[in-house]
């Protein structure tokens, strides 16, 4: 079952997903939606990862999609923590509040 | 051993001023006297050793200070100068410090005076010790230091913490005179130690030019720090307003020693001097437009330590003449006549104002004889000192002066003239001070009455001091009688043959000079002495007419009626202290403000700020994107890169 | 054959779950969502050959991170009308499907010939004995440092979440 | 073993030390703790300084030296050493921030463990800066210093302390961001002659065949860097809003350490490595100098506020060393001069230090800097009235304390080469006595004027541990100038006389076992 998944199969799920995940960041003004999106393009770069590692023939690629999968759990724990701290402060966690950055 | 007398007062300074604190005023007194007492005893034995080697004596410490080119080692020197000038110190200064122990009685800090008065006999005595011009400069500002702190030692009155930066800062514009000689000096002969300078002016004086001009500019610039120090004109104004100090200070200080360590400068660097005479000339004529011109004020102050103030300034004019014309052995003479009878008469005026429980207007005593018969009779002493009676220590030393000054080449009869009217206002000024304060009724204020006692003598170890210095004020005179009244009874001039050696005089002007002392015959000497004599007893005269048993409103009714505008002028000491304040004080104040309120704040701040705006303003033009928006940034980001992604792939 | 064709099954599942993530308003059904597409494309790295992958995949994506989602969404107890507003999607539609098709034409472009020929039956059948095996030899530091970012990452919400104790300083 | 290992890294050692004890810090679990390691690592830092010291041998270079490649491939180096220019600075550097850590003891404000971990932060980069023989490390090292300051006034400042804070790395960074420029230039005009890149300063140093008109960018580059830094009329005006907005500490540190950083580099760097231009801008910058002296003088004597005036006084102050830097005399700079600048550079640190101090015990009383509030502090506080005199005496320069030994051979240097620039300048000696005097009196003397002044407590020991130690130095200096002169003479002389074409010379780590003064 070696070469029966062809690897732009792969490429374009991945490429879609991430498409997916990035309208997601950008269309919506629910940061937990927001954050949900992230994830999905997260998962993207994972998906290319495995089909990599199955393309060149070892196991880096799954390896460092454990290392992803590390980064993407403190990412949400982070930024949930984020999510509380901001509703804490705005009272709500619409993305258009956050405006500090407005020169 | 020389050591010794410089660590004693040090010791007492240090041990008052950290160790002691707020304990017994016994025991700092104790204290002070012993370091100063010991002191003196040092330096008796360190004078009897160079008395009997006759050499001049070299101390070397430690290398102080090298850098460069430059060294200055901490080096002492005991010659006939620097030995007579510790005794001085030491002497009266124990004498005063004995005296200060009842005259501080009532103080609550005794222990901070003591300090500041046993720091002050250190320091001074390291400015005539030290060998080089540094360790010299260390003890001229360091007596400056002390003086600033004992003048404003009673420091809760707004006007002594004045008086006491006012002086510290005239005398460091004398200091700055000071300092820039030192450069000069080192410009030019590469060294700042005396005995070197001056084998190099013995080397100089066989050369064609002997007198170059970088000599009068090094002479010009130390007279400067002199007249700072002595308070010679235009620098003199400090030493009145120093009286705000407690009075065995300005007995001390601003009497017997500091003030004279100017004379004690240019004597010092008298090798220097000889090979100016162009300096000479201007010292000349500084110290005697000095001595009259001080004198003149101090005919109508009231205040009885401000009469005594102006009092010393004019002595220290006829000190400076002396060394002007170069009888800097004459100066030096009269330095330690001075400081004796001088010191007598404001201890005296101290032990009057004590008895007066801090009175100081002349207008408010008279008849105190009866009260306080010890002090009138030592000040008595030192007053016909003072105005030069023959017999007492003043005539010869003042005499000698004046002589002197007659017959020097340049304009010699018109310094002696400057000098002989100052002495004739001394004789009426210290008289006038003498009758309103001892002679006729009492004006003390009625409504003090009620609470002060009568006024009564002193205690013992307060007068027991005034009578010491009472009788040297009589005797070192004796020590210095002039060579033609000397001759008389088969003697000479055991000062000045005493101090011959160190008086250094350049070849050429020694040949001069004692062509000079052959024109004159004796006669002639004579004549000026007794005209000088005549005309002191005349003006004495006049003062007694003119104030014993006379009301007191006899004294602006005799000068005031007559010259209104001249009697308010002198009153107001020729308004110089307000010209300085309006011409020189208050301009800076305002170029201050000035640069510090527009200058500062305004135009530089400001162009650096403006700076900054400039760029605000432009970054806000420039950040019209800057919405703020996560959404937008993050469109942008993706837009970017897959741009970057699109247009790398064709 | 019957790969591919789960392949194409479970991709449809994953993009059409996502889709639902990103447009739904109800959040909860968005993360219930986000579940279903973590664990289909869970089922794709079983196709792929790397059931390590799936098996974290599930536990700790699907298991652990969505619930964290969940809380949050909880806790917070947001209304729907409030959380379910969109940016104005007709532009951003737009903008997306000129994404993809640039996404597509590169794939097509990068597919001629740069990718690497698949390599044939090196990897052995045990995939968890051999990314175990790197895990602890060749990424033996790289491990231990993801161990201690998320020891950072949980003091770090820690701090960031909990309610401010310290009075406002005064200037 | 220990001790050869510590001997033959003491540089890198004294350097990161600090560094690394600020770390120990936050992560102290207790403020109590944190006090006492703060602490015991300056004075550790302190001890290793004095480790320097004692194994220095005057005259012998560039001492102590470690060098280690950083980016082998550019030719930057980890270059450090010591030598008799920076020997007395780093003394100061290291007895300074022991002194600093015992005045913020008691620090009462939010964060004094992140406080006391900047200020050791802020020792490292100032030693960094001190030792390095590196271009680039320096430049880090100069660069790394701003951000614990940033901080320090920034937070822990006054009402006003963003505008200042701000203003100050603004001011700074411009300055040195050109510095930046003009050292890779430099970089890439050393790989033009010698055909190798090298940041080595001793290999800078080398350099001859410049371009006139390059020197002339390069040295305004650098010099305008240390100017802002000095900082040099006209470039001062950030410096009265720092030292007000700044916390003690940090004015202390401020006026102690970082300004010198202007004049060393001064020295350092600008001086030797653009001789030829140096002659020309010399007299510009003692003119300058001299203008800083008077007018910083002028300026602090109307001041209300006590700690403006100390900070205007340092301008006046620092202007003395510039000029001193400055006296050309011939082909060579005045020794005398030098010697006073470099002298007067440790001596302002302390003094100014000091009165920083003493302001600051004031404020922590009062909670007001302004003149007008005070007036006969003597009597309820006479200790203090001891420590402010002798301080203020070190700062008009009064012979006897440090400040006169350093002015006094600026100007004497000076006189030498120029007369008119010395005889102005000694007119700051006047007008530093007028307003330091006049700062004394408002403070010290006349009557109590508000009620709050009767019952001031008089310095406590905590403050005396670290205001004696300095008094002590600042008479200390001036009476023993030796001391300390004769560990850094040979250097500055050496400098002094051969600035036009400066080597500097990597010597041998001298023997633990044998003592200084052997040879």
């Amino acid at each position: 079952m070696s070469s029966i998944i062809p690897i732009e199969h792969s490429l374009i799920l991945a490429f879609l997903l991430f498409f997916i995940g990035a309208a997601g960041v950008l269309i919506r003004r629910n940061l937990i939606t927001v954050l949900m999106s992230i994830e999905l393009m997260l998962n993207s770069a994972n998906l290319l990862f495995v089909a990599a590692s199955r393309q060149v023939g070892n196991v880096d690629g799954q390896v460092m999609m454990s290392f992803v999968v590390v980064i993407a759990a403190c990412e949400a724990a982070i930024g949930l923590a984020m999510v509380i701290a901001i509703f804490r402060r705005y009272g709500n966690i619409k993305t258009e509040f956050l405006r500090a950055l407005r020169g | 051993m020389i050591w010794m007398v410089l660590a004693f007062p040090l010791l007492g300074a240090l041990l008052n001023g950290f160790l002691l604190p707020r304990r017994s005023k016994f025991l700092s007194h104790g204290v002070a006297v012993a370091a100063v007492g010991s002191a003196f005893l040092c330096a008796c034995s360190v004078f009897l050793d160079f008395f009997a080697a006759r050499r001049p004596q070299l101390h070397f410490g430690f290398e102080w200070l090298r850098a460069g080119k430059f060294v200055a080692p901490f080096e002492l020197a005991v010659d006939q100068l620097s030995g007579l000038m510790i005794l001085i110190i030491t002497g009266i200064g124990t004498l005063i410090h004995i005296y200060a122990g009842g005259y501080m009685k009532e103080e609550e800090t005794t222990y901070r005076f003591f300090a500041y008065l046993n720091l002050f006999i250190f320091m001074m005595l390291l400015l005539v010790l030290g060998n080089n011009l540094l360790v010299m400069f260390v003890g001229w500002e360091g007596v400056g230091l002390c003086s600033y702190l004992l003048i404003g030692y009673w420091f809760q009155e707004e006007a002594n913490a004045k008086a006491g930066m006012k002086a510290f800062l005239v005398n460091r514009i004398g200091d700055i005179g000071f300092l820039i000689g030192i450069f000069l000096t080192f410009r030019h002969f590469g060294t700042v130690s005396f005995t070197e300078l001056s084998s190099w002016i013995n080397l100089m004086t066989t050369l064609p030019d002997p007198y170059p001009k970088a000599i009068f500019w090094i002479t010009l610039s130390f007279f400067i720090g002199a007249c700072g120090k002595s308070a010679q004109l235009p620098l003199y104004v400090w030493l009145p307003d120093a009286m705000a100090g407690p009075t065995p200070v300005s007995a001390l200080i601003h009497a017997a020693t500091m003030v004279t360590a100017g004379i004690f400068m240019m004597t010092r660097m008298s090798f220097f001097y000889y090979a100016a005479p162009d300096t000479m000339l201007i010292v000349a004529f500084v110290g005697a437009f000095t001595a009259l011109f001080a004198a003149t004020i101090a005919l109508v102050q009231t205040d009885i330590k401000k009469v005594l103030a102006y009092s010393t300034v004019s002595q220290l004019g006829y000190m400076v003449l002396a060394c002007g014309v170069g009888a800097f052995d004459a100066g030096v003479f009269h330095l330690l006549t001075h400081a004796c009878f001088k010191a007598l008469l404001f201890l005296g005026a101290g032990s009057v104002i004590f008895a007066m429980h801090h009175e100081q207007d002349m207008r408010r005593m008279g008849g105190l004889r009866k009260h306080l018969p010890i002090t009138h009779a030592v000040m008595l002493i030192g007053v016909l000192a003072i105005i030069g009676v023959p017999g007492f220590s003043g005539f010869f030393s003042k005499d000698e002066i004046l002589w002197k000054a007659f017959i020097f080449p340049t304009y010699g009869p018109i310094l002696w003239g400057v000098g002989f009217l100052a002495a004739g206002c001394t004789a009426f000024y210290m008289v006038r001070l003498l009758c309103l304060t001892f002679y006729g009724p009492s004006y003390q204020d009625p409504h003090a009455h009620h609470h002060h006692h009568e006024p009564h003598e002193t205690p013992w170890y307060m007068w027991a001091p005034l009578v010491i210095l009472a009788f040297l004020s009589v005797a070192v005179g004796y020590l210095g009688v002039p060579d033609f009244l000397a001759h008389l009874v088969g003697g000479r001039n055991l000062f000045a043959s005493y101090l011959e050696g160190l008086v250094y005089i350049p070849t050429s002007a020694r040949s001069a000079w004692t062509h000079l002392h052959a024109e004159h015959a004796h006669s002639l000497e004579w004549g000026l002495m007794l005209t000088s004599v005549a005309w002191v007893t005349l003006a004495a005269g006049t003062a007694v007419f003119c104030y014993v048993n006379r009301p007191v409103r006899g004294i602006a009714g005799f000068l005031g009626a007559h010259f209104p505008r001249v009697h308010q002028l002198l009153l107001d000491k020729y308004r110089v202290d307000e010209c300085y304040q309006q011409k020189i004080v208050t301009p800076l104040a305002e170029i201050s403000t000035f640069l510090w309120q527009l200058f500062d704040v305004r135009i530089l701040n400001g162009c650096v700020n403006w700076v900054g705006y400039l760029l605000m303003g432009t970054s806000g033009i420039a950040s019209f994107r800057m919405t703020g928006s996560l959404h937008r940034y993050g469109f942008w980001v993706l837009a970017g890169t897959v741009g970057i992604l699109v247009f790398s792939c064709f | 054959m019957i790969e591919l064709g789960f392949f194409y099954l479970f991709a449809v599942i994953a993009l059409g779950a996502a889709l639902g993530v990103i447009l739904l308003k109800n959040p909860v059904a968005a993360a219930m969502l986000l579940v279903v597409t973590l664990c289909a494309l869970a089922a794709e790295y079983v196709l792929l050959g790397a059931e390590f992958s799936a098996a974290i995949q599930v536990l700790v994506y699907a298991g652990a991170i969505v619930i964290l989602f969940t809380f949050v969404i909880m806790l917070l107890n947001l209304g729907q009308e409030e959380v379910g507003q969109l940016m104005g999607v007709s532009k951003w539609a737009l903008l997306f499907s000129l994404l993809t098709g640039a996404a597509i034409i590169l794939i097509q472009r990068l597919s001629v010939g740069r990718l690497p020929e698949a390599a044939l039956s090196t990897l052995g059948s045990d995939n968890v004995y051999e990314v175990g095996m790197a895990l602890f030899t060749r990424y033996l530091w790289p491990f231990e440092l993801a161990s201690l970012l998320i020891l950072l990452a949980v003091i770090a919400s820690i701090v960031i979440a909990k309610k401010p104790t310290l009075p406002a300083r005064d200037a | 073993m220990l001790l050869p290992w510590i001997h033959s890294h003491i540089a890198s050692l004294t350097i990161f030390t600090p560094v690394l004890v600020a770390l120990l810090v936050l992560l102290c679990p207790s403020l109590a703790i944190a006090k006492w390691v703060a602490l015991l690592g300056a004075c550790g830092c302190f001890l290793e300084s004095v480790h320097i010291w004692h194994y220095f041998v005057p005259g012998h270079g560039l001492q102590f030296t470690e060098s280690y490649p950083w980016m082998p491939e550019w030719g930057i180096q980890y270059f450090v050493g010591v030598d008799g220019i920076s020997l007395l600075l780093i003394m100061l550097s290291t007895f300074l921030t022991c002194l600093l850590v015992v005045g913020a003891w008691n620090f009462e404000a939010r964060g004094q463990k992140t406080f006391l971990a900047l200020l050791l932060f802020l020792e490292s980069g100032m030693l960094g800066a001190l030792m390095a023989f590196d271009l680039v490390f320096f430049y880090v090292c100069w660069e790394i210093m701003l951000i614990p300051m940033y901080f320090i006034i920034g937070v822990w400042g006054g009402k006003n302390r963003v505008y200042a804070t701000t203003k100050f790395v603004l001011y700074t960074v411009f300055g040195s961001l050109l510095m930046l420029v003009a050292a890779i230039c430099l970089y890439l005009l050393h790989k033009k002659e010698f055909g190798v890149y090298s940041t080595n300063l001793l290999d800078l140093y080398r350099l001859s065949g410049l371009p006139a008109s390059a020197q002339f960018w390069l040295f305004c580059a650098f010099a305008l860097a240390f100017a802002i830094k000095v900082p040099l009329w006209p470039f001062h005006t950030w410096l009265p809003h720092a030292h007000t907005e700044a916390p003690t500490t940090g004015s202390v540190i401020l006026a102690g350490v970082l300004l010198k950083m202007g004049t060393y580099g001064l020295l350092r760097f600008a001086i030797p490595l653009f001789p030829a231009v140096f002659i020309d801008f010399a007299p510009l910058l003692s003119t300058l100098g001299v203008i800083g002296i008077i007018y910083g003088a002028l300026v602090a004597w109307q001041q209300p506020d006590a700690k403006k005036m100390v900070a205007y006084s340092s301008v006046s102050h620092l202007g003395f060393v510039v000029v001193g830097s400055c006296a050309v005399l011939h082909s060579m700079i005045s020794p005398e001069a030098l010697t006073g600048a470099v002298y007067q550079m440790i001596n302002h640190g302390v003094s100014t230090g000091m009165l920083f101090f003493l302001v600051g015990v004031l404020y922590d009383r009062r909670h007001t800097r302004m003149l007008e509030d005070f007036g006969g502090l003597a009597q309820p506080m006479p200790w203090f009235a001891v420590l402010l005199i002798i301080a203020t005496l070190g700062s008009v320069g009064l012979p006897g304390t440090g400040g006169f030994v350093g002015e006094f051979l600026i100007l004497l240097g000076t006189f030498q080469s120029s007369p008119t620039i010395a005889i102005l300048a000694s007119l700051g000696v006047l007008l530093g006595a007028v307003y330091m005097l006049t700062l004394c009196r408002k403070v010290l003397f006349g009557p109590i004027t508000h009620k709050e002044n009767t019952s001031l407590p008089d310095v406590t020991g905590r403050e005396a541990l670290v205001l004696v130690p300095l008094a002590l130095l600042v008479v200390g200096m001036g009476v023993f100038p030796n001391f300390f002169l004769d560990q850094v003479r040979p250097s500055i002389d050496h400098l002094a006389k051969t600035y036009s074409e400066y080597r500097l010379e990597r010597t041998e780590l001298p023997p633990l076992c044998c003592k200084r003064g052997d040879e």
